[in-house]
């Protein structure tokens, strides 16, 4: 009976914001998917779960991870942002690019997040304030970001010979034997998910992003929500862009393309509806962990380089089915 | 690349120290090459050497790496690649700092690594086997002289911000500035690594700039969209077209005389001898070094030598 | 068996993740008569009307239409046994024309599949003509407002040629003139033998046009009666389970001369013009007029949501000077909308961040919300309003439409604001909660909040309020209280009749 | 006043939806914009207008324009579709495999298109049946058909020799000095936007985009629907691999990246809105042009490769504005 379960789905397009509720099947139903794939990958390579493959992994998914964060939030307003991924290449390459020019690394990086900012800051003002679609704008940023990556650079990567270690620790030192970076991840998502529970101002993210009208009816100052959340996006970008630099050492026109895309996917595997209102920080950044994964298992697999896309998709979209099913479940009984 | 010692294929080395059978290595013996963009058909003739060499000492070898050209997947691809232990890794540098730190970690675990088409010259890497994508780039803009008469206007279609391919540019470019004064590059378009890109922009150009008379394509699609927009633009028969890379579908364009010439790395070369010189630093079959630098040679693909490049 | 009956609905039981909405219900329907099924709000209504129109199944019970055993599992098939069902909620196409709304799923069609728009508009101006309205087939529908939308809804389901036309709740948001003409098409349709389910929250209306009364109470069959046999009280009291004495509070004694709200000349082009009145404390302010009269522009620009071009508000006795609706509320002045679902609720977020959505800076200290005080004023306003609820983080849109319309209330008495104006505050909301709603209000005004109500229907507005201010076409016709305030002089402001021809604006 | 501005933005949402008008507007709003910047090319470069210049510039945008069509009723759908790049390059990859292979061509082509529906019905299915996000089912699709593209290929480009004539002239034949796949365009234009407009089951796709529920309630069968959008994009998606193949005589798997994204943009600057229920196909259509001669204009007036990009964003940016604008301005009078 397809119309029921047409209308199933618009029910559960609604019940399934029972807050609490869903944030327990979000999370639980994902870390199932996860711990199987990550048990299954353990059995059939003994390397999976070697300290090396584990922190290398967890590296390689922080700037995901931040990124996909701060694209939660702004799909919890109703927006959404693509110009995340070229914000972060900016940011590295500007970062990078003043260093060499004799500036302090510090200041580089301040002077590279303020340029982030103003990327944001000019998607929130067209977005919020003229009223444009958020994805024609941030799609235009996108390009405008890389742009001037690209015109920074002319194309070639920009290395950092004789930084500071201080800062080279950002991206490659270690706290107790865990890797810097993770940390911060960690610290972040704790972080962000709280202030989305429990602040103020992010209250008012979810109120816009479920009804618009009502919020300006009452006394809700859309526009300036708007502003801060592509701020928001904008700066976590940044920072992962730093964090690059940091890590690599390199600042390159070409980072972070297509982490914007990663980032959505993640968020909506991690239970947060396209449509707005709906949203978890957490289950984003599980999201990412299970891209990860399903990545490293390409490779400990040695699956052949023309099947890695097939195959990773394959799962992706498997994964997603299980884990909505596993919703519509719990909701129909 | 920094190394100046540039050595011809060292059969020689074969010769030296003791083991009973020193060539015969286990199948439990793992050998990976990795690249970059590894969908690409560039690589395959790579594995295809690996493969042979890695055949003949009787070791298991693997071909993998990131589909896309993001730094951050490449790194993770290579470490997570080193946890495995295999015994030795060549690696294509998507970026040569980049990859610094994980290859001299994958040393100190004594893991082998030589570097490939791309560097990583700070690195602790024992060798790097290349045409140099400069040295490629400097034989193409001598073979386009021939072509142009060394007079006109040039035209260069490549995917910026891609390292290897912005190395080729800059040899043709110097080579063309140095020795050429009639010949002067007026156009760089970008092809955003697809042919329909590829052959928007030149085809632009080409309306922009009536007197090309030559385009350097410097990457494999970039050579069937050079060809597509010259066909479209109707000047075939005034403009020279030298591609790069050995794909079956340009070697068939230049028998067809679509494109006038390409450019053949010693992909299968850089391959082998990766392989080979892996196996005899893991076995330490080598004289007191490996030469740091090998040139794995470099062809120049035209309708008379063309049938020699397909690969069965 | 005999076909007395169109439709028999016997023992009908349907369970819903978390409430039991319906525990065997029977519900017997002759041929064209028309029946009024009444209750409380979340008694079950419209989740019984649903099962007949096919959108939910019943978990036991057995359904008879026309004697013949049916079970409709979607809404096609019961589109085709002839049931047509106006749902409480509008859900229209607001992008596509009037016509298309009306014959949405079943356009007229070429003998290609192209759609034959020349004939679509005949026949929807045609329905439109019964109606006679004056927006045209080819509207778009998003640019029409509740009152029209209301009745493309209804002219859908008659456009149907049904045997069971289900009404629910169709006159929540239509004023007394469409709700004239809808009565006389509803009597044209049992003249022709169609049968008809009425649901309605206003008694007068039961008894003016229905034969039959079916009550439920939290989700169970209370019986069933003929109007002629009975009187408002008695129904009233099978529905709550208790007798409702006076429905309207007594009239407010102690109206002072001290002007709470004053506005004065208030223009807005093309909605309104010179509109002037008072607001006096202790009294409760109603507004009555036709759809279009522009009540609801004229609230929205005392509140600075939308612009005024000319006028002045003032606020005790201070010219209101705001920029926005932000001001306004900090100023103490709360404006509950008139369209719930678009316009007031987070329909997907729960009960208590509804309840506490214009309060945000009253309960935050610093960037954080303080927790259990949000949860202590959501409990004390639940309480104070009787709000039906089993967990105040459930969604809003778990409820039935009476307890929705509670939380909005809730929402803007949180704001505890010095005037409070209510764009058709008892849209959908069952008589015990009115009657509570009337106290509520009446408190409000003698606790000295400034009360004003923009309503549609009649009675309630001459019931609950003090005086009366009578718009037409974006003018004030009059203002009436004590002995001038009764039904006829209200509808001779309200249509304008001074020496203007009639029917404007969808008005007979 | 921003809390006005604001209601007017959702006023205009709704209001903006008078079709005719609407349809108006559009249209003259872009082609305006359209005329202004071709006219300043032509100023600045003696180019601009040529025959040869002007063809070249039709030829390179069909495919784009193909898919932009099909993209566009996705979108009034209230869905969208990120696989159809991918769709695009499986086509061509499958069509020119199997041509080596020893098929006849037609053939050939044949079982590509059914190839490409194959990926829409799959969208479909999951889409309108299981009730995934239509963004994360089409990302996987997006991967998972670029992926079959690699294993087909094993990454490299096939070559079609000695192709009959007949079918490279769909790609490179002219018919009264009109190249042919530019007539091929605007016929799929015409009809398109014909059924948009008149025909019922077209009609059908705007229901559903502007209230799924309501579509429900009526009966209409949403997943048929669904399905066949999908079936639509993938087809068009999948002609638009053909002709790309017809006309470069070489299949490469990596064809039609980043297309969905343009298509998106395209459609999006025609008027399309993302929140579904209204949009024109000659809209995007124009939109396509826009970017196309935006292209086309740096290039003539020579425009550093490294500033392309940023230009390009940039120009696009202060075209949507302008066009939003003075949309705005014809609402509130
Ligand atoms: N889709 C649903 N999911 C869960 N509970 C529901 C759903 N629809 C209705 N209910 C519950 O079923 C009960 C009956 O709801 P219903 O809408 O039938 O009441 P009603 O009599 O129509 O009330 P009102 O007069 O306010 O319209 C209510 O408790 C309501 O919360
Ligand atoms: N959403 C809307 N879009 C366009 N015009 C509208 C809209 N809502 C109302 N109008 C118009 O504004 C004028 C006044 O609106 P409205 O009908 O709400 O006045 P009202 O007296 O408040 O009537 P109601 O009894 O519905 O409250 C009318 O001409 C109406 O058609
Ligand atoms: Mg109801
Ligand atoms: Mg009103």
């Amino acid at each position: 009976m397809d119309i029921n379960s047409n209308l199933n789905t618009l029910g559960r397009l609604r019940s399934s914001n029972l807050f609490k509720v869903a944030f327990g099947f979000r999370e639980t139903s994902l870390i199932i998917i996860i711990l199987l794939v990550s048990s299954s990958l353990s059995i059939f390579s003994p390397y999976f779960l070697t300290n090396s493959n584990l922190s290398s992994m967890g590296i390689a998914l922080v700037a995901d991870g931040i990124i996909a964060i701060g694209m939660t939030v702004a799909l919890v307003s109703g927006n959404f942002d693509l110009s995340v991924g070229s914000i972060m290449g900016l940011a590295s390459v500007v970062a990078g690019t003043l260093f060499l020019a004799g500036y302090d690394i510090w200041v580089a990086c301040t002077i590279a997040i303020i340029a982030g900012l103003t990327c944001g800051l000019i998607n929130g003002f067209f977005v919020g304030k003229v009223g444009l679609n958020p994805f024609i704008t941030t799609l235009a940023m996108m390009g405008i970001a890389r742009g001037v990556a690209y015109i920074f650079t002319e194309g070639s990567p920009v290395s950092l010979r004789g930084v500071p270690e201080v800062f080279r620790f950002i991206g490659t030192g270690s706290v107790a034997g865990i890797p810097f970076i993770i940390l911060l991840l960690i610290g972040v998502t704790l972080v962000v998910d709280y202030l989305m529970r429990r602040s103020e101002p992010f209250r008012k993210v979810y109120y816009i992003g479920s009804n618009e009208k009502a919020a300006i009816l009452s006394g809700i100052n859309v526009t300036k929500v708007k502003m801060g959340v592509f701020l928001l996006t904008a700066l976590l970008a940044s920072i992962a862009g730093i964090i690059a630099l940091a890590r690599f050492g390199v600042a390159t026109p070409t980072t972070g393309e297509m982490a914007e895309l990663r980032a959505i996917a993640a968020a909506v595997i991690g239970g947060t509806s396209l449509k707005g209102g709906e949203g978890s920080i957490f289950g984003a950044v599980l999201g990412v962990l299970l891209l990860a994964v399903i990545n490293n298992g390409l490779v400990l697999l040695s699956v052949s380089v023309y099947w890695q896309q097939f195959v990773t998709f394959l799962i992706l979209l498997v994964a997603v089915t299980i884990d909505h099913l596993s919703h519509r479940k719990t909701k129909t009984t | 690349s920094s190394d100046a010692s540039v050595a011809k294929q060292p059969e020689s080395a074969s010769e030296t120290t003791v083991s009973e059978a020193p060539f015969e290595g286990s199948k439990d013996e793992v050998y990976y090459v990795i690249s970059f963009l590894s969908g690409l058909d560039y690589w395959k003739s790579v594995f295809d050497g690996f493969q042979k060499a890695g055949d003949q000492f009787g070791v298991e070898t693997k071909y993998t790496g990131d589909p896309g050209y993001d730094i951050n997947q490449s790194v993770a691809v290579f470490e997570q690649v080193a946890a495995t232990k295999p015994a030795g890794i060549a690696v294509a540098a998507i970026n040569a700092d980049a990859l610094e730190g994980p290859i001299n970690r994958a040393r100190e675990q004594g893991i082998e690594v030589v570097t490939y088409d791309s560097d990583s010259p700070e690195s602790d890497r024992s060798s790097f086997l290349s045409t140099g994508n400069a040295a490629a780039g400097e034989i193409a803009a001598t073979h386009m002289a021939e072509l142009m008469d060394e007079e006109g206007e040039i035209a260069l279609l490549y995917t910026i911000g891609q390292q290897n391919v912005e190395e080729r540019i800059t040899g043709f470019v110097t080579a063309i500035e140095k020795q050429y004064p009639n010949m002067k590059v007026v156009v760089r378009a970008n092809d955003s690594g697809d042919q329909t890109e590829g052959a928007r922009a030149l085809a632009a150009e080409l309306q922009a700039n009536p007197n090309i008379k030559g385009v350097f394509a410097a990457n494999g699609v970039a050579g069937l969209g050079a060809a597509t927009a010259v066909r479209e633009a109707g000047k075939r028969d005034q403009i020279k077209i030298i591609g790069f890379d050995t794909d079956s579908a340009l070697l068939d364009m230049v028998s067809e005389g679509e494109v006038d010439a390409t450019i053949a790395q010693g992909t299968e070369n850089m391959g082998y001898w990766s392989m080979a010189f892996l196996y005899h630093l893991k076995h330490d079959l080598a004289p007191e070094s490996l030469p740091g630098f090998v040139d794995t040679g470099v062809n120049i693909v035209t309708k008379e030598n063309v049938e020699e490049f397909y690969v069965e | 068996m005999d076909h007395k009956y169109l439709l028999k609905m016997k023992a009908i039981t349907k369970v819903f993740p978390g409430t039991k909405a319906l525990s065997n219900v029977n519900l017997l329907v002759e041929k064209g008569e028309v029946h009024s099924l009444v209750g409380e709000n979340g008694a079950g209504k419209s989740t019984l009307m649903k099962i007949i129109g096919g959108v939910h199944q019943p978990e036991e019970g057995q359904i008879f239409f026309e004697g013949k055993k049916v079970r409709f599992t979607n809404p096609k098939e019961s589109q085709e046994a002839g049931v047509g069902l106006v749902h409480q909620e509008l859900s229209l196409c607001a992008h596509m024309t009037v016509a298309e709304n009306i014959y949405i799923g079943r356009l007229p069609k070429k003998k290609s599949t192209m759609v034959d728009y020349k004939r679509l508009y005949k026949d929807c101006q045609e329905i439109l003509d019964i109606f006679k309205v004056t927006f045209k087939p080819n509207q778009v529908v998003g640019t029409l407002n509740i009152a029209e939308q209301q009745i493309i809804e209804i002219a859908k389901a008659i456009s149907l040629e049904c045997k069971l036309l289900i009404l629910d709740e169709p006159t929540s948001s239509l004023t007394q003139p469409e709700s004239e003409v809808l009565f006389e098409i509803i009597n044209m349709l049992k003249n022709k033998g169609v049968s008809i389910l009425y649901i309605s929250h206003r008694m007068e209306e039961i008894f003016r046009i229905c034969d039959k009364v079916t009550v439920l109470r939290d989700g169970e069959y209370v019986g069933t009666i003929e109007t002629k046999d009975s009187n408002e009280n008695n129904i009233v009291s099978m529905m709550v389970g208790r007798d409702i004495d006076n429905k309207y509070p007594n009239k407010s004694t102690n109206v002072s001369k001290e002007e709470i709200l004053k506005v004065k000349n208030l223009k807005s082009d093309g909605m309104f013009n010179n509109v002037s009145f008072s607001l006096y404390k202790g009294e409760i302010l109603g507004f009555s007029g036709i759809v279009g009269a522009g009540r609801t522009e004229v609230m929205r620009t005392i509140c600075g949501i939308d612009g005024k071009t000319s006028g002045t508000v003032y606020l005790n006795n201070h010219p209101l000077k705001i920029k926005s609706y932000r001001e306004a509320i900090r100023f103490g002045i709360g404006y509950v909308p008139e369209d719930r679902k678009d316009q007031g609720l987070f329909l997907d977020q729960s009960i208590q961040r509804n309840l506490t959505a214009a309060i945000l800076d009253k309960i935050k200290k610093g960037v954080l919300l303080r927790k259990s005080m949000e949860k202590e004023i959501t409990l004390e306003y639940v309480d104070r309003l009787s709000i039906k609820i089993s967990d105040i983080h459930l969604p809003v849109d778990s409820l039935s439409g009476g307890n929705q319309q509670k939380v909005l209330l809730a929402k803007w008495m949180a704001i505890k604001p010095k005037v409070l104006i209510l764009d058709e505050p008892t849209r959908g909301i069952d008589v015990g909660a009115k009657v509570e709603i009337y106290k509520l209000l009446r408190e409000l005004s003698q606790q000295g909040i400034g009360i004003i109500v923009v309503s549609s229907e009649l009675p309630e507005v001459i019931g609950m309020s003090d005086r009366v201010v009578v718009m037409h076409e974006g003018n004030v016709t009059g203002v009436l209280d004590g002995e001038d305030l009764n039904e006829e002089k209200i509808m001779t402001l309200a249509s304008g009749i001074t020496n203007e021809k009639q029917n404007k604006k969808g008005v007979i």
